[in-house]
């Protein structure tokens, strides 16, 4: 079963068109991962999807329900969300009142203490941190604020923009490691990533993109197989 | 070995508690393509920061040119002949593309008619010439980026530092970018650049200095940085290793 | 190039047609320019002073108009706004004359914009009196063609000191304060030279920025404890310096500011807080004047604005009523009819100067030398207060409607 | 010396008009970056409300409070969307536009009350505007006004209960969320457009109550706007813009300023003075007295 | 440009220069007098909020010290007023650059109200001075020659904008600029010294108005501080240059004009309905920044502007087109 349809959509900011029509879909449980270089519109893509950037043309679809043109609180409130590029955490609130904003909706509200106790549960370093402001915090722990956040608003599917970007070798282990933890318990995630090796590893099915176009997909292993796919995009 | 253009000398960056680059030393030699590599967020944009003024070093210092350049402004270094690119590219928008470049051109050439006659020159050989008087806000990225680099020939520099100028390209603008850089090597330009596309940075470099975490963990020919190991584990995550 | 051409001629003649000037035509009635503040920070005063202008154009054409030499001229009044700026008001002077022909001007409420227009008349030799404006520098500078029924301040300002002065036990202490404006930095001059004559010990003596919040002053001032508080201000700040002396709580045996206690406003929005408080004046609705020119004195005057704008009058009104006054006995005086040469309007002046008559309002008379030169120096000035919501005349003695209340009671009490 | 007591008393309840003037005023800001150049003139509407409904229905302009606050609480929510559309609008610099657009409402709103409520001045009675406390201890004699101590209340009131309703509620940690990071905040689900319209009639309201406090401690007229919007623009801007735990300190410190140089040096210099050590503290830091404007 | 500002300018700059041969309403000419003064005040702010994107709202301080430089040498002094005039100027250089020197660090907001609050501190010293004769002003020997004023007016105005246009539209300081407006870090790699240019623009937007001040005390013979340093000198120039269209120097000349033409009008012929005025102001302003973010001019232009880029780029497409043809 689809629950994230993307079809043909066209993104473009002023002159500067972004996302050349592209589609591509997300089953339910899944772990579907995005790569491709910088610049390739694979934030966009993210964006777009919860509704950060209007289309151009095209449509999205979350569970058969067109999603695309609902303003951005309407589509979380569905149950997508975002991990975004850079953390993009609440820098003068605490870790907890961080975590706490991931429970504004009336839908999760309710339940939030309990939702706290998990994620704590999940992430006991920021419990110890709970009252630490978010700016002084390493890299590692904003990021997983910043995850901690988005399980807070008890999502079904969840976007992760580049979650490894400028950690440290072990820390960006641990972030997969959560990751694959999430995709165990039966999340639906789609991983926008530039660690192609451990992306390819985890993902069940990849997209490849290149400016603003998708050019290439399959299995991790399909993919690793390819040799004109990893001569041209991945690099190396 | 002749006097290096470029020496960064132990040289350290820090915001706050975060040390952004940490006591990183290495040369530039006049003539040179040397590549900066590094995974994003390595430190390596905060040294060209510093290497071009925007950022006085915490510690260390920079010699340009027998000169010592630490903490002088970015338009004293312009005039000293070092252009950069910034690697998000904001051209003036409000401004035409031909009018873009000349405001660079008036470094060398403060009558606007001959800083127009230069600016065309750039344009003719960048690609540009024929969307000069299109406003720059409605270049392509491939254009702005184009843009961008005459901007920073105009100033007739000596010294180079390109950041992420192929970056978001397709393959033929890349392919035209990359020969757009070749070519003002054999003018004899020296050119710094950091690159993500690790296909042209390898082509186009003489010599790489890999940043991970602020500090420097690899210097030296293309092929020889490939294969250390640390290079390959702070690049490729560790799978690769 | 050609396009231009045709552009640019059509340019001067489009300029040319705009201003085809009005051909002078041979009128029965008087023109009289009005230069006043309808709008900007001044305005509440402009139209008290244009109240006044009103109501005697609307007197004189209800009885006919002016009689010169048995033949009735109505008289119509041009408005021109000075919007509280000095150089709208020198443009509205030049307008009124250059464009409506106006035969005289009736003057700003303000000092400030009388300054820049009494250039301006001057050079086009029309004369001008204005109902309002009070600054003592208006009239050292000797313009020839401007003249003003209301008393200069440091001829009306001593007044209530001396009444104050009188009184048994006289205040012995007094502190003093000004608001930054020409107007009221005059007054508490005029108030300082008045008490340290009279032997008033002047305690403290400031000029305060114009709208600042005066309580943390009065606090101190409370603390001198001085038997007089006198304050030139204008109206908003008058009603801020009552409710700050009630809110520190401090009585001075008396409090006087100037004519702004005689307006409406003061009243209605201090209600019995109001009470007691001294100011000068030099008419009320209850002044004993008579009068055979229009209103035969204070109280009918006072009746028929009632009537008119269903709002009290007060001095700078009546002020206002009295110049036309002036105007019409100095015309009917040399005969002049509408549409003046300048010979006329220079013997206008002339007769101006000799003008002394009785008015509802007042004697008005202009002084012809010295530092009053061209003011009205033929008032009485008089101390009034605020006695049961009404201004009652309490001084000079001769002329007292009621005895002074002293000391002030207390505002608790009240 | 024993005039001090006095002096910073009188400080502290000259601070508290501030603070009521500024507080919204910063919350605006920092939110949705609105610089309202017509503060002033919603206090001056909020003071003639007062004024009249007093005037009608007898009862204590403090028990108005809440109607005011209401009925431009809802003005502000209405007004809002258009303020939204030149704020975000891609042409020229959007902030000054801002400044421009509230700058000709101001005007507008100046012409409006003229023609309607005239020129003359007035004052708003209030059951508290008759007594004062006085006490009288150690040589000192303190004399403390009971409706600038109301009014001093009212502020502390208002700071705390947005103090509250920005930490302890939910709405407040979606108004805050939104201050920080817009983008983030939408995927937290916050709903970008109405938290701003709410927050901006909160900011009229609060204000509007405030002008009817003015018009039982000092004054009500058509033309009282611009001195007030010239108090809130210091305080505001002293306290560093958007940081609203500044404003009480920066309030008292203006009010304090004032107080002692009423008191202690030439009182005709007092605005001079006002005008000087802003100007000051805005070269030495830029970002206000803590450094923490936005 | 350059042809279309002759053709334009001169035949205007003519028939300004006949006009009192012709018109000899002095009325008329004291109007148009102002007008030309409050275009000269407009393209000045202009100068800094348009090029620079800096709004100073304590322009009216530059007119107001201008204006009281003037007429202290005149009257205290005994200097002529042709020696006087341009030390009115010189004064409003050096407040500029002692003023400039620590507000130009302040961005946005923050360089409007210290602005602000300088140009208060000005007015507050005018009030409590002595030598200014404080609240009650000052006043000048008239010399009430309309000509003379009209011409005086004009040959400054005329002077600055020929002169701004030069620097602005013509020479590498106004692309300079524009530059640093646009993106002050990317300027700077470019070799542009923003703090000295930022300051070079607020010393040319200074001086003219010191000097139109100086021209206004002499003009009208009185100024006092609620006049000259008042918040209208800077409220009404950055209406005409919003309303006009900021960032070009025709804008502000428009936009001066129309708004000025307006009040007058309003002011000559419907004084009965004054605060009217004001309520119309205000929401001609506030709808213009809501349908004309760009101004009159700037909206009017930005349709040309569009229509041309739309064509260059047809034309560039096409000519891609037929390159790649001729590749094939």
């Amino acid at each position: 079963m689809k629950v994230l349809d993307v079809k043909d959509i066209a993104v473009k900011y002023g002159d500067l068109q972004a996302l050349w029509g592209i589609s591509f879909s997300v089953k339910k449980g899944q772990l579907v991962a995005l790569i491709g270089a910088n610049g390739a519109g694979k934030t966009t893509t993210l964006k777009s999807i919860c509704g950060l950037a209007p289309l151009a043309s095209g449509q999205i679809a979350y569970n058969d329900r067109v999603i695309s043109g609902s303003p951005v609180h309407q589509v979380v409130d569905l149950g997508i969300t975002l991990v975004p590029e850079g953390r993009q955490l609440f820098a003068k609130m605490t870790v907890e009142e961080n975590l706490l904003v991931g429970a504004y909706l009336k839908r999760t509200h309710a339940k939030r203490a309990q939702t706290l106790k998990h994620v704590y549960s999940l992430f006991p370093r920021l419990e110890e941190r709970r009252n630490q402001t978010a700016e002084t915090l390493s890299g590692g722990e904003q990021q997983m604020v910043a995850i901690g956040r988005a399980l807070m608003q008890d999502p079904q599917v969840i976007m992760f923009d580049e979650p490894s970007l400028g950690l440290a070798p072990l820390m960006v282990q641990e972030v997969f490691n959560v990751i694959q933890e999430l995709h165990r318990q039966g999340l639906t995630i789609f991983l926008v990533e530039q660690n192609v090796h451990q992306t390819l590893k985890v993902a069940d099915y990849c997209y490849v993109m290149e400016n603003g176009r998708i050019v290439g997909e399959g299995t991790g292993k399909q993919l690793e197989a390819d040799e004109s796919i990893r001569e041209a995009y991945l690099g190396f | 070995m002749p006097e290096p253009i470029l020496k960064v000398d132990s040289v350290t960056k820090c915001f706050g508690g975060l040390t952004a680059v940490n006591n990183v030393s290495f040369q530039v030699q006049p003539g040179e393509i040397v590549g900066l590599l590094g995974p994003n967020g390595a430190g390596k944009t905060t040294l060209f920061n510093v290497i071009s003024g925007y950022y006085a070093p915490t510690s260390g210092s920079i010699t340009f040119k027998g000169q010592d350049i630490s903490g002088k402004q970015p338009y004293t270094l312009a005039t000293h002949g070092i252009g950069r690119t910034f690697q998000v590219v904001k051209p003036f928008a409000g401004l035409s593309v031909l009018e873009n470049v000349v405001i660079a051109s008036f470094l060398r050439y403060p009558k606007r008619a001959d800083a127009e006659r230069h600016a065309w020159q750039i344009l003719e050989s960048t690609g540009l010439a024929d969307r000069a008087n299109l406003s720059a806000a409605s270049l392509t990225l491939a254009g702005r980026k184009r843009l961008e680099i005459g901007k920073a020939l105009a100033l007739e520099p000596s010294f180079l530092l390109l950041d992420e100028v192929v970056a978001g390209l397709n393959p033929t603008e890349a392919d035209r970018t990359v020969e757009l850089i070749l070519q003002l090597k054999q003018q004899g330009m020296t050119i710094l650049i950091v690159e993500h596309i690790m296909r042209v940075i390898m082509n186009i470099s003489d010599r790489l200095v890999v940043l991970n975490f602020g500090e420097k963990i690899a210097e030296g020919a293309a092929a020889e940085v490939a294969k250390n190991p640390l290079v390959i584990e702070a690049y490729l995550g560790e799978a690769a290793a | 190039m050609k396009r231009s051409l045709l552009f640019t001629l059509s340019l001067i003649t489009t300029l040319m047609l705009a201003t085809t000037v009005f051909a002078e035509e041979a009128r029965n009635f008087f023109k009289v320019g009005v230069v006043i503040e309808l709008s900007g920070d001044l305005a509440t005063g402009g139209n008290v002073t244009k109240r006044g202008y009103d109501l005697w154009a609307q007197e004189v054409n209800a009885k006919g108009g002016i009689d010169i030499k048995g033949k009735k001229y109505q008289v119509k009044l041009f408005y021109a706004d000075a919007q509280s700026n000095p150089s709208s008001g020198a443009s509205a002077a030049e307008r009124l004359i250059t464009q409506e022909h106006v035969d005289f001007i009736l003057g700003p409420y303000s000092s400030g914009v009388t300054m820049a227009v009494a250039p301006v008349v001057e050079k086009y030799k029309i004369p001008m009196i204005t109902g309002s404006a009070e600054s003592p520098l208006i009239w050292t500078n000797k313009f020839v063609y401007t003249f003003g029924t209301v008393p200069p301040v440091n001829f009306s300002g001593a007044t209530p000191i001396n009444t104050l002065a009188s009184l048994n036990p006289a205040p012995k202490t007094a502190v003093i304060l000004g608001s930054n404006d020409t107007f009221s930095k005059a007054t508490a001059e005029a108030f300082k030279a008045a008490a340290e004559h009279a032997k008033i010990k002047v305690l403290k003596f400031n000029i305060v920025p114009a709208g600042q919040d005066l309580t943390p002053l009065l606090s101190a001032v409370r603390g001198l404890k001085p038997d007089l508080i006198a304050f030139g201000g204008h109206d908003e700040e008058l009603i801020k310096m009552v409710k700050s002396l009630r809110q520190i709580d401090y009585t001075p045996k008396a409090l006087l500011m100037h004519y702004g206690v005689t307006e409406p406003a003061f009243v209605n929005a201090l209600g019995k807080d109001a009470n007691q408080v001294f100011g000068a004046s030099v008419w009320t609705a209850n002044a004993k004047t008579s009068s055979k020119i229009l209103w035969p004195n204070a109280a009918s005057y006072a009746a028929a604005s009632m009537k008119a704008f269903n709002t009290p009058a007060d001095y700078t009104q009546a002020g206002s009523s009295a110049a036309g006054i002036a105007f019409q006995v100095a015309l009917q005086k040399i005969g002049a009819t509408p549409g003046m040469s300048e010979a006329q309007r220079t013997s206008l002046v002339k007769a101006l100067e000799q003008v002394d008559i009785d008015t509802f309002y007042g004697k008005v008379k202009f002084a012809t030398s010295g530092q009053y030169y061209h003011a009205n120096v033929g008032m009485t000035p008089l101390t009034v207060q605020i006695q049961d919501g009404k201004t009652v005349i309490v001084g000079p003695a001769n002329i007292k409607d009621a005895a002074p209340q002293y000391p002030m009671k207390a505002w608790k009490g009240r | 010396m024993e005039l001090l007591p006095q002096a910073l008393m009188d400080g502290i309840l000259l601070g508290g008009i501030y603070i009521t003037i500024a507080i919204a005023f910063s919350l605006t800001y920092g939110v949705m970056h609105i610089i309202d150049f017509a503060v002033g003139e919603w206090i001056m509407f909020g003071a003639f409300a007062g004024f009249y409904l007093n005037k009608w229905t007898g009862l204590d302009p403090f028990l108005l409070l809440p109607v005011v606050f209401v009925i431009f609480g809802l003005i502000g929510c209405l007004i809002q969307p258009v303020i939204h559309r030149v704020l975000s609008g891609s042409k020229g610099n959007p902030l000054l536009m801002g400044l421009v657009f509230t700058f000709g409402l101001g005007l507008m709103f100046q012409g409006l009350a003229m023609t309607v409520f005239g020129f003359y001045s007035n004052s708003t009675p209030s059951m508290f505007s008759e007594g004062s406390f006085f006490f009288e201890k150690f040589g000192f004699s303190l004399t403390i006004s009971t409706v600038r101590l109301a009014g001093l209340i009212y502020a502390l009131a208002i700071t705390m209960a947005l103090h509250y309703l920005l930490k302890k509620t939910n709405f407040g940690l979606g108004v805050r969320a939104l201050a920080l990071n817009k983008d983030s905040a939408g995927l937290m689900g916050v709903n970008g457009k109405r938290t701003g319209a709410l927050v901006y009639g909160l900011y009229v309201g609060v204000t509007a109550m405030t002008g009817v406090l003015i018009g039982c401690i000092l004054s009500v007229s058509a033309g009282m706007g611009p001195q007030y919007t010239i108090f809130a623009f210091f305080v505001v801007v002293l306290a560093g813009m958007g940081y609203l735990a500044g404003v009480p300190w920066a309030a008292l410190l203006l009010g304090m300023v004032q107080s002692i140089f009423l008191i202690y040096f030439d009182p005709g210099h007092t605005l001079l003075a006002v005008f000087a050590i802003l100007y000051t503290i805005l070269l030495i830091s830029p970002k206000g007295l803590f450094g923490r404007g936005v | 440009m350059k042809d279309k500002i002759i053709r334009w300018g001169l035949p205007v700059l003519f028939v300004l220069i006949a006009m009192p041969a012709v018109i000899h309403d002095t009325f008329f000419l004291r109007v148009v007098t102002e007008a030309v003064m409050w275009i000269g005040l407009a393209i000045a702010f202009d100068v800094l909020a348009g090029y620079t994107g800096y709004l100073n709202f304590g322009h009216g301080a530059f007119f107001g010290l201008g204006a009281y430089t003037t007429a202290l040498l005149m009257m205290k002094a005994g200097w002529p007023f042709a020696l006087a005039l341009p030390m009115g100027g010189v004064m409003a250089a050096v407040a500029a650059l002692i003023a400039g020197f620590p507000t130009l660090r302040l961005k946005g907001a923050y360089f409007a109200i210290a602005t602000w609050a300088l140009s208060r501190a000005v007015q507050q010293l005018a009030l409590i001075m002595d030598i200014t004769g404080g609240p009650d002003g000052m006043r000048l020997p008239p010399f009430l020659n309309p000509q003379f004023f009209y011409y005086l007016m004009l040959a400054i105005v005329a002077a600055t904008f020929a002169l701004l246009w030069y620097l602005l539209e013509h020479s590498p300081f106004g692309l300079k600029l524009k530059a640093i407006r646009e993106d002050e870090q990317g300027a700077m790699a470019l070799g542009l010294n923003p703090t000295k240019l930022k300051m070079q623009a607020f010393i040319l937007s200074a001086v003219p108005t010191g000097i139109l001040g100086g021209v206004y005390a002499y003009w009208i013979t009185f100024i006092d501080p609620a006049s000259t340093l008042g918040d209208l000198i800077s409220d009404q120039a950055l209406v005409m240059v919003v309303f006009g269209g900021m960032g070009t120097l025709i804008g502000p000349v428009i936009g001066a004009i129309l708004i000025f033409a307006f009040k007058t009008l309003f002011w000559a012929y419907l004084s009965d309905f004054q605060l009217l005025y004001l309520i119309i102001l205000g929401a001609v302003i506030a709808l213009s920044v809501v349908f004309m973010p760009n101004g009159l001019w700037g909206t009017l232009g930005g349709f040309k502007k569009k229509k041309r880029d739309h064509e260059n780029k047809l034309e560039t497409s096409l000519e891609a087109r037929l390159q790649k043809n001729e590749g094939e």
